[in-house]
């Protein structure tokens, strides 16, 4: 593997400031499961490696009346065994439950997910469903992007150089609210989405129309998308199939995979539909308070 | 007396017949008695007084791994075959 | 070349320091530095288990940990698990159970299964398949395996009444 | 559950726990990579990035130069091997192909081929060496794809290959990436065709797949300034490895050691030798131990791969449901050099029916790939899955069930094969009468989208060549050693046999794989041979000892030995004299040295052996996802040794054969570069992927074998991609014909038929 430096700063300042004196050549180690592959492969090439594990900003997770603040660097097997994010920001344990196998879910967080911007993250869809916003630290400060706008293309995202997410701030969930994460793979775990789908609905007082719904597409695009136009279609709808099946056709619609060695741009966008009305079968599910039967893979 | 089967890619050799009878008790044996009646036969089957690297002999059923030395009874059946390995 | 780095590490049990380079990986320190050849490596990117230790209690593939990550931390390997002459019950299990053919995943497979039932004593044979998805056995098509773990959930939890 | 006879033996059938069982379990037993060796440097290979390349020059100097190395080495650091063929074991092998894929002469001929390797001080030197190399490509254009290969205008790898048939070549033959042709013929096809009633004739086409074994290569080889070469390696055959390694480097058989490492898996892929070669000149011009390991991708790209295939299989049948004819046209991708199993693939394809008339051609194509290795079975999955879909379609167009079809036409005792040899005692119909008496295929199963499929199998199984030597120790125990490394538990099956013969418990036997120094000649572990012919050589030690035991005991009890009898683990002399086996190994030394059986096998031959599974699936026709819902495989043993161990095989193969089915595929893009050259993109089924294998051991013993043994390692994978194919049809009314019956694949093809 490349030779390259390490260090492990405890501050949020002293982060910013090693990875903006490498001018590009810092690199943020959270969990490392991309970072120390992509290095030995040589798809990276670091001279300084940050570990970012030990400042405390990194690693908040709080669920209050405001809302989730989920920390970049917090391990996935935080994020499944959280009680609160388990009943309420379901589509996160969903999400945190598939990235790699266990082990890999001690170590990868949702801020390492994101900032990789592969457009079949894992994460990122379910981030964007529940419309986290995510705060990004820099030498200029602070500032806030809301998640569908952090990815621009594959491996690219809107981070300055020297700039660091912090966190992950998502707003408190509505009554009769439910979300749910899916992707669809060959095998039954391990392995990169062929298609992802999340989404988050929100249901009346009767819990029989939707009155609010996001929902996110993944592995359709150079990046993961929020499908606007297919949650509008739900807007004020009882979720018989029909409407389901319109909300699927206006996300096949932006849907503009490529064809590579884990599906032809066909079969994706078939998929597409597939997913969408499964997924939002499942929040309408959760929303109504019943338990989902759903294991991971089928 | 032991029945040959000629391969098929060797069965011009033969005039297109399948089996022919040879004398012998051993593979070489037969294959001597064969050679004036089917000329050519045991230079496409051996190589320095051995079958070709990949051929094998059967007798009756039975992978051989004595090649041209193979026992072969009165009545067996002797059937060269690609050699065999395995996983 | 960066500078080695001193590390000080709980290496089952044992207060253990080593050199290393940033780049080398946990596994990589344990295999060549400490000579603790019981991980074993499969593919080196996370994706077989083979190299399963615990880092602070929790299952990680070790050739995505740079050791100098260890600093501080507890870890457990095959070698840790068991204890003199006396097999663990995970161990023992795998052994009466015929878990094993070639041998190469088992170190990892032991692992995965100490963490799975500290976590969780009644593991279904569901729970048990998606706890271990990330371990690859090529052998013995996980059916022994699967049974093993269940037999060493079920002798520890009789262990835990007597 | 065994069937046959009540138990006979006192050992075999047992379970004992295996003897390198707790060194496994502990992480102390000593793979391939983990040996340590004093100033041990550490080597990597570079590869090359093009599929099909002339290479013009290679300069290593900017490597040479940076600090740590201690030596390159390129093809010309290896002796002209000209056109040699050489008996390695398993198979004649061209020394000049072999020794091009070991490290590429002047041209690379698949992404991953070896143009030079570097030793160095850390392995991150040495890695960062090989990139200082540099190499001087023209890249060619490569042809991937077994039926292009053969079209006149197509790429050619080696200008030395030309089709040979039968070992010979015609005078006018060009050369070609044909590189063999077979022709097997029964019969007369024409003919048999016309008696039927239902003729079906289908194409199919295989993609190339991996043995996927956990662990990569390795080796760490010492070349002595005596000029003694010591290699420690993970191998499925030392004294093929030290032939292989020898010839390669151009030294004496004699001069070349081999120390058996414990293996992490081989299926075949760990036979030929891709690094002690390579180890072996870089420690030579560094004169210290150099350790390689492969890494993973290296271990896809270069190493293993079973052969893709096309096929066609007709087959008619009468409207009573009884086969009359069978012809097939089978082409195999060989790789870069030539060598694919497409013999056995041709001899397999009608070996589990008894079919009057049939014809069987077949070619051995070069293309752009890794050169391909045996993998379990080698040609046979890929046959069974187009010839047990074919049956599947006739039993549904007579509309007869399909385990009671395979029994009407099943291959018996006195079939003649469409390769000419009558088969002895089998058990193919045994396995199919064990499936439809299962309550498995007696259940209903229910549910939409599901199917239930049975497929059968068959694979020859080797005999070849093992040595044993057996020590009886004052205690009562005896050491055995062996030379044939153990993948899958096999010391515990050869020490039972051992055991059985003597008398005494398999605990009491202490077996151990030796070096090439320290044991007779021995062939690998492979065609499922170990249990078979290596335990007949262990049979043959224990009745040496059985008679030497007998000469001590009269001595002892100073009677003739013509008086004393072995029986049942006892001495037994005149007047009610007797000796347990540990009362007399105490007294041995009384009236002489040391008791050392020995044994060797060399010219028994197996009966081949056979298994019929039968698979429920779930179809997701909206995605094509294919869930294995439950899974049963009945299969001949022979005689079950250790019956946890044969299980053990079958259900090992059983979830090979359901990757290869669903999901394992080399994806190449259209330059010839591999892309998924990792665990993560190539699937091998994990087990949430797969639910329990149950097992059902059939035992007709194989008169070849004194305990009746077959081998069980390598027909289990055979049925599974043409049973779950079978399956998918029961549930979604679509035949598959490609594989993997990827989800794609199966919704591509459930669209269509909607």
């Amino acid at each position: 593997m490349r030779d390259f430096d390490y260090a492990a700063p405890t501050t949020l300042a002293d982060a910013v400031m090693l990875l903006s004196r490498g001018n590009g050549a810092a690199r943020p180690l959270a969990g490392g499961t991309d970072l120390i592959d992509h290095v030995r492969t040589g798809r990276l090439a670091p001279d300084t490696v940050v570990d970012i594990k030990k400042i405390a900003e990194l690693n908040v997770l709080e669920a209050s009346p405001q809302g989730l603040r989920l920390g970049a660097a917090v391990p996935c097997y935080r994020v499944y065994g959280h009680a609160a994010i388990v009943a309420d920001y379901s589509a996160l344990a969903d999400s945190g439950h598939i990235i790699g196998g266990v082990q890999i879910q001690t170590r990868a967080s949702f801020g390492g997910n994101v900032c990789n911007s592969g457009p079949a993250a894992d994460s990122t869809p379910s981030l964007i469903a529940l419309g986290a916003v995510c705060v990004i630290a820099g030498p200029k400060g602070t500032r806030e992007v809301p998640a569908e706008d952090f990815c621009t293309d594959p491996s690219k995202n809107v981070l300055q150089p020297g700039e660091l997410l912090v966190e992950f701030r998502i707003p408190a969930r509505a009554k009769n609210s439910g979300s749910h994460y899916r992707r669809f793979i060959p095998r039954n775990e391990m392995d990169i989405a062929v298609v992802s789908v999340a989404a988050s609905v929100t249901l009346d007082d009767a819990k029989q129309k939707i009155i609010a719904a996001r929902i996110s597409l993944g592995a359709v695009a150079p990046k993961p998308l929020l499908a606007t136009d297919a949650a509008a279609v739900l807007i004020g709808q009882v979720p018989t199939d029909d409407i389901l099946a319109k909300a699927a056709d206006a996300a096949r619609k932006i849907a503009t995979p490529i064809t590579d060695m884990r599906g032809t741009a066909e079969y994706r966008t078939h998929l597409v539909g597939v997913l969408v009305t499964r997924v939002l079968q499942a929040a309408i599910t959760r929303a109504k308070g019943e338990k989902l039967d759903y294991r991971p893979g089928h | 007396m032991p029945t040959v089967y000629i391969p098929p890619a060797l069965r011009d050799l033969t005039g297109g017949v399948e089996t022919v009878e040879g004398k012998g008790q051993t593979v070489r044996a037969v294959l001597v008695d064969l050679e004036p009646r089917y000329p050519g036969l045991t230079a496409k089957l051996c190589i320095d007084d051995a079958l070709r690297p990949g051929l094998m002999v059967a007798v009756s059923g039975t992978m051989s791994r004595q090649g041209l030395r193979t026992p072969v009874p009165a009545n067996a059946e002797v059937h060269f075959l690609p050699a065999l390995g395995g996983g | 070349m960066s500078k080695k780095r001193v590390v000080s590490a709980t290496i089952n049990g044992n207060t253990t320091e080593f050199l290393c380079e940033p780049r080398q990986t946990l596994l990589e320190v344990l295999r060549n530095v400490l000579n603790m050849t019981g991980t074993k490596e499969g593919c080196t990117n996370g994706n077989c288990g083979s190299c399963t230790v615990l880092l602070n209690g929790r299952p990680v593939t070790s050739c995505l940990v740079l050791a100098v990550e260890a600093d501080g931390a507890s870890v457990r390997t095959i070698e840790g698990v068991a204890c003199g002459s006396h097999l663990d019950p995970v161990q023992q299990c795998f052994l009466e159970g015929a878990a094993l053919q070639c041998g190469i995943c088992t170190p990892g497979f032991i692992m995965q299964t100490e963490a799975l039932l500290e976590q969780n004593g009644h593991p279904t044979e569901a729970d048990v398949r998606f706890h271990l998805a990330g371990n690859l056995c090529r052998c013995t098509g996980y059916d022994k395996i699967v049974r093993s773990v269940l037999a060493a959930a079920e002798f520890k939890r009789g262990e835990a009444t007597t | 559950m065994a069937t046959g006879e009540k138990r006979k033996y006192k050992v075999i059938g047992t379970r004992p726990l295996r003897h390198d069982g707790v060194d496994k379990l502990t992480g102390r037993a000593q793979y391939g990579a983990d040996i340590r060796l004093t100033g041990m440097l550490h080597g990597v290979v570079l590869r090359s990035p093009h599929a099909h390349a002339k290479i013009k020059s290679i300069d290593t100097s900017a490597a040479a130069a940076l600090p740590g190395v201690r030596a390159i080495c390129t093809s010309a650091d290896f002796p002209d091997q000209v056109g040699r063929i050489v008996e390695l074991g398993e198979g004649a092998v061209n020394m000049r192909h072999l020794s091009a894929n070991v490290m590429a002469h002047d041209k690379a001929l698949y992404k991953g081929h070896a143009v030079a390797a570097v030793a160095a001080d850390s392995i991150h030197i040495a890695e960062e060496a090989a990139k200082l190399i540099k190499i001087d490509y023209e890249p060619l254009p490569p042809v991937m794809e077994v039926l292009g290969a053969m079209r006149d205008d197509a790429p050619l790898l080696n200008d030395d290959v030309r089709m040979t048939e039968m070992g010979t070549v015609k005078p006018e033959t060009k050369p070609s990436n044909v590189a063999a042709k077979f022709l097997f013929t029964k019969g007369d096809v024409t003919a048999g065709f016309a008696k039927a009633d239902i003729i079906i004739e289908r194409e199919f086409r295989t993609a190339t797949v991996h043995q996927g074994y956990i662990e990569p290569h390795n080796a760490t080889v010492l070349w002595n300034a005596d000029g003694k070469v010591t290699v420690w390696m993970s191998t499925q055959g030392t004294f093929t490895a030290r032939q292989q390694t020898a010839e390669l480097v151009g030294i004496a058989v004699s001069d070349v050691k081999v120390v058996p490492m414990e293996i992490g898996g081989g299926f075949g892929g760990k036979i030929s030798v891709y690094l002690p070669p390579v180890a072996a000149i870089l420690s030579r011009k560094s004169g210290k131990p150099v350790q390689i390991q492969m890494e993973r991708a290296a271990v896809f790209e270069a190493t293993g791969p079973t052969p893709g295939s096309f096929m066609r299989v007709k087959v008619g049948a009468t409207r009573d449901g009884k086969i009359v004819a069978g012809e097939a046209w089978i082409a195999f991708e060989a790789g870069a050099f030539p060598g694919s199993p497409i013999a056995p693939g041709c001899m397999c394809v009608f070996s589990c029916y008894d079919i009057p008339d049939a014809r069987v051609e077949g070619y051995d194509v070069c293309v752009n790939k890794p050169r391909s290795n045996a993998y379990r079975a080698p040609g046979s999955t890929q046959v069974a899955f187009a010839m047990e879909t074919v049956v599947d379609e006739i039993c549904e167009k007579l509309g007869v069930d399909a385990a009671e079809f395979r029994i009407k036409n099943g291959a018996k005792e006195g079939t003649r094969r469409v390769d000419g040899p009558v088969y002895h005692r089998i058990g193919m119909i045994e396995t199919v009468e064990a499936i439809r008496d299962s309550e498995h295929y007696q259940s209903k199963l229910t549910g939409p989208n599901r199917g239930r499929g049975i497929a059968t199998g068959f694979w020859f199984n080797a005999g070849l060549k093992s040595a044993v030597v057996a020590t009886v120790n004052l205690d009562g125990t005896v050491s055995l050693i062996e030379g044939s490394t153990d993948i899958g538990g096999s010391r515990t099956g050869i020490a039972m046999q051992l055991a059985e013969t003597l008398g005494i418990a398999a605990e009491a036997v202490k077996p151990q794989v030796a070096d090439t120094d320290s044991i007779g000649y021995t062939d690998v572990t492979g065609g499922s041979r170990v249990t078979f012919a290596t335990g007949i050589a262990a049979v043959e030690a224990a009745k040496e000892i059985q008679k030497q035991m007998v000469e001590r005991a009269a001595l002892l009890w100073e009677v003739d030995s013509a008086s004393v009898k072995y029986e049942d683990g006892k001495v037994i002399g005149p007047a009610e004299k007797s000796f347990s086996f540990a009362e007399l190994a105490a007294k041995i030394h009384e009236v002489g040295g040391a008791v050392i059986g020995h044994g060797t096998s060399s010219s028994a031959e197996q009966g081949g052996a056979f298994g019929t599974h039968c698979v429920d699936v779930e179809v997701d026709p909206d995605t094509g996802k294919v869930q294995i819902l439950r899974y049963t495989i009945a299969q001949d043993a022979g005689t079950a040794i250790h019956p946890s161990y044969v299980e053990g095989q079958m259900q090992g193969g059983v979830v090979q054969g359901i990757g290869w089915a669903l999901n394992e595929e080399y994806f190449y893009d259209d330059k010839g570069v591999m892309r998924n050259a990792t665990f993560l993109d190539y699937r091998i089924p994990t087990c949430y992927d797969v639910p329990m294998i149950e097992t059902i051991i059939v035992e007709v013993p194989d008169p070849a074998h004194p305990y009746g043994v077959r081998g069980v390692g390598e027909v289990p994978i055979c049925p599974p991609p043409a049973a779950i194919a079978n399956a998918i049809h029961a549930a979604v009314g679509v035949r598959m014909r490609d594989l993997p019956m990827s989800p794609p694949k199966v919704c591509a093809a459930v669209m269509q038929k909607k």
